[in-house]
């Protein structure tokens, strides 16, 4: 291992970008630069780039039309103009909504915006074992339900929802179906037809895309008002000069997920538990978040009793080596994670949750590298702590 | 959110952890459901200065850093001139604190306040600093808790 | 002249990234990829990069603090979360807004939204001269006025707006003022604290930056509420993963566009006013829509009577020539320009209008060619049109 | 927006552009401030074909592109099938217009339209469309227009 050498095993809050995808986009940065929406060659040539991506990109979600795929800025873009701009159209002096208990923030905080203004949310739990029942969606169905949004996976503890039951649930309630794809897009198969959805979000940077850039796939005549309003460019539904990079990076990156995929799920599930059992093997008073499938492949989501997590996440970065203890935007909170006390975890646990999550450059080294570091750092902090012993015994 | 140079050293080589098996005073404060608890031992001589002091935290690196450099600033100290440590001394020690871990600062120093009142209360004394929300000794991490999010408002320092 | 080399004169619908920019990206797409909110090294790397840029941003503005930048993905997302966020928050029930006649769209649709939802929106005219007049505004204004919003320059004339003036007469009464400067930005000297502005917005790609990128200014202490909700990143003001390539290009073009401004301001008046005089002494039937200063010394734009513009721009075209007709945005529009409207053009004048807008990479030679092929193409496309003699007379 | 080949090559080198001077019908449609006005001339034989058919159109790059076409489709039909050339023929003709630039097929067929009532009319003959809407003879393009946005609604075809 070279010294320094960053072991990047935080794949979850944001990727590097492939530089096959960097190759794509660099000449419409400096060649082919033309406004998509200008009506000579440079325009036409930008124009073609942006309508192709979004063919490339519609293709990959299994859309009927490329028109249902519209580009913004990035996932918190695409959720926040989907709850506002879903509920807005469908019910504008109010109605109710259903998100999930462990959505991201970038659907929780409109969701909580909407119920400042007039709308009524529900807030669904999911079970202990980190899954969203359709039995507890029927539960919290209403006669004015109007929108149902369930993350596909979690990008905590990367539990799998049964989105095309919850569809089934909400369509039969008359209410519409979006899902945060942020997490599972080009990871595992999402097709959605397959699927059922009427909308969901999607995020370039979590696929080895270019930040800044995301997706928001919306099901033709879905009831819909738009958040970015001007020059009228995505179908009216998103105005702003089109981010073309972006979007050839994004269709590129989407790409080269799917046809890795198959391949990838297994080399990466393989390395997950090979994570876990190492942890709880060389650790007493560690486990696994969840257990139960599906799960994402890349996603090991553990809790180490008696320690903090940020100490955990410091000291392995002293030997280069980069994780999560949740969502990396929460980590400037002093609040143990949201997902975790969703999902039961009391907040003395929670606060040593772990999270690693591994990709297209993670290589088994780099996790043999991690599991040799980190059950030292674990027993020093314990060995530090004023309570370990008394809450969790003597061992280690 | 950065941490100083200075943090980051405290919290990877923290001065003064242990316990004082024959301590004078103890200080507990926090709470594990707040995601940090520290744990101060001193030993005081006869002209109350504080000639031996250790701690133990659970915690984030402000916790551990804000700890270790409260017993290195009390080291030596009169109670009264321990007791009166503030948070803001120990963050500029530090070379500063994020503003979301300032609370951290606290815990270091109610936690050198709790057990300067120990010795003192011990010794029939009149206590310096007075009421300060110690750690729960009866604190049982299985009990359930069935509305997570009450604990938010307590862990507010 | 080389056969296939297009000759760009549309600088104002999008400029290509400046080489140095791309160059000063790179880095963050495959190397320095973290994302800025995560603790660990290679974060903490993109968060300085991070905040660096915003001062670089924020030192270019003439801000007082580097919090008063907050990151944006463009010049529409900043004008929108500008209107809305400032109006929602200063008047949560419903207030008085006031924004000029020939603002850009991305101005003018999110006023409209409002006029929708409880406000009350004044649009005010610009005199035929293509400015604002400070006594208008001062007319306008109401008791319950919380907001101005006026351009810096206009993105089709060019005109400078008299901004100090305007917020001193909006702050007398109790307004903020807020400005697009999407189009000034680096062409000539801004500053927030001269103009007096409370809050301006944006875009990267109009300063040899990236696509899909801008800022917002928002002064401190201004009421506001974010439109894009979620992990609560740029304070809370704009959440989703910051693009840090994204903003490590705006401030490199930004520090480019200022450094060279006082040159290049005299280079392309120079050049602008070339094109003006060329295409008018050659042509009959043709003048400058607006010849009073202050103008943009790089948009030079024109009535060329008794013309289609799209037939113009695609003649030109096939000379190997980019030109707009109005704004790029509206070009799929049938609607004459608004803004050539709301300064007095008649709309069958202002269907033949002719936007150059120059730059960088311009040249002497450019213009030269331009002024030998542009005249035969109104000549051919006049002797084709069933009117232009009995509108304008024999010329030509 | 993208404009067909064929709409660029109609566009770049428009057939039968011109005045026939000793027109037997005459038509003109559309109107300067909507951005586009077309004037057809054509000559009729005795068997009711249009032997010869001209134009002259100021307006966009769809609006001359659908004048050429048009003239192309006519020349030599029967002035009952000239008249009965529908906007969408001339659009699938070119090979598709952008839906922003439909109404230009329209302005097109029209202008045929209204130049073959006019031969018909001026034969004392019925006419075949009836009214349309042709354009205004007494336009003044030096009259001043208070309210711009008025004439939105007029353009739409
Ligand atoms: C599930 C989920 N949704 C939404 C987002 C937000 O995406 P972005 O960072 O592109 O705004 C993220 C990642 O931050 C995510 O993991
Ligand atoms: C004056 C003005 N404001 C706003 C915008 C919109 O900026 P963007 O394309 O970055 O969304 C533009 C350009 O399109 C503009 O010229």
């Amino acid at each position: 291992m070279a010294e320094n050498e960053t072991i990047y095993l935080d794949y979850a809050a944001t990727t590097p970008v492939d530089p096959r995808v960097v190759e794509a986009m660099l000449p419409y940065f400096t060649e082919k630069f033309g406004n998509p929406n200008s009506l000579y060659a440079l325009g036409r040539e930008a124009y073609r780039a942006l309508e192709d991506a979004r063919e490339r990109v519609a293709r990959g979600l299994g859309a009927n039309n490329p028109n249902e795929v519209i580009f913004t800025s990035g996932g918190t873009e695409s959720d926040t103009t989907a709850l506002l701009g879903i509920m807005q159209r469908s019910a504008p002096r109010g109605g109710h909504l259903i998100v999930s208990a462990f959505e991201h923030h970038a659907v929780l905080e409109p969701a909580h915006y909407l119920e400042k203004h007039h709308y009524e949310v529900t807030v669904l739990k999911p079970r202990e074992d980190g899954h969203i029942h359709p039995d507890d969606l029927r539960a919290a169905m209403r006669e004015d339900t109007k929108l149902v949004s369930v993350m596909h996976a979690n990008n905590e503890i990367g539990t799998i929802q049964p989105i095309r039951e919850l569809a089934d649930v909400a369509h039969e309630g008359g209410a519409l179906m979006h899902t945060d794809a942020a997490q599972s897009l080009g990871k595992i198969p999402f097709d959605v037809n397959e699927l059922g959805i009427d909308a969901a979000s999607f995020s370039s940077h979590k696929i080895y895309g270019p930040k800044g850039f995301g997706a928001l796939y919306l099901r033709q005549r879905t009831p819909f008002e738009p958040l970015m309003r001007g020059g009228g460019q995505e179908f009216k539904k998103r105005s702003g000069t089109q981010n073309v990079p972006g979007a050839v990076g994004f269709a590129t990156a989407l790409e080269i997920m799917l046809e890795e995929q198959p391949a990838e799920m297994e080399r990466l599930a393989g390395l997950r538990d090979r994570i876990i059992d190492g942890v709880t093997s060389a650790l007493p008073n560690t486990q696994a978040t969840v257990t139960g499938d599906p799960r994402l492949p890349n996603i090991a989501s553990m809790l180490i009793n008696g320690v903090e997590g940020e100490a955990m996440l410091l000291q392995l970065d002293n030997k280069g080596i980069a994780v999560s203890t949740g969502s990396a935007c929460s980590s400037g909170s002093l609040e143990p994670s949201h997902v975790l006390l969703a999902v039961g975890c009391p907040p003395e646990i929670a606060h040593g949750s772990l999270r690693l999550t591994i990709g297209r450059f993670t290589t088994a080294e780099n996790i043999d590298y991690f599991l040799e570091v980190f059950p030292p750092i674990v027993e020093r902090l314990r060995s530090m702590s004023p309570v370990y012993q008394k809450m969790f015994g003597s061992a280690s | 959110m950065l941490y100083s140079d200075k943090v980051m050293d405290h919290f990877n080589n923290p001065r003064n952890v242990g316990v004082i098996d024959d301590a004078d005073g103890i200080g507990e404060v926090g709470n594990p459901v707040c995601g940090d608890m520290m744990k101060i031992t001193i030993k005081v001589d006869d002209g109350d200065h504080i000639n031996d002091i250790k701690f133990q935290t659970l915690g984030c690196g402000a916790a551990i850093a804000t700890s270790s450099i409260v017993t290195e600033l009390a080291k030596g100290m009169t109670l009264a001139d321990a007791a009166a440590i503030s948070k803001q001394q120990v963050a500029d020690e530090l070379g500063g604190l994020p503003p979301a871990k300032m609370h951290c600062s606290v815990l270091a120093t109610d936690g050198l306040k709790v057990a300067v009142d120990d010795y003192l209360k011990k010794h029939g004394r009149e206590p310096i600093s007075g009421e300060i929300k110690t750690s729960d000794p009866n604190f049982d991490p299985h009990a359930d808790e069935d509305e997570p999010h009450d604990h938010d408002e307590a862990c507010e320092l």
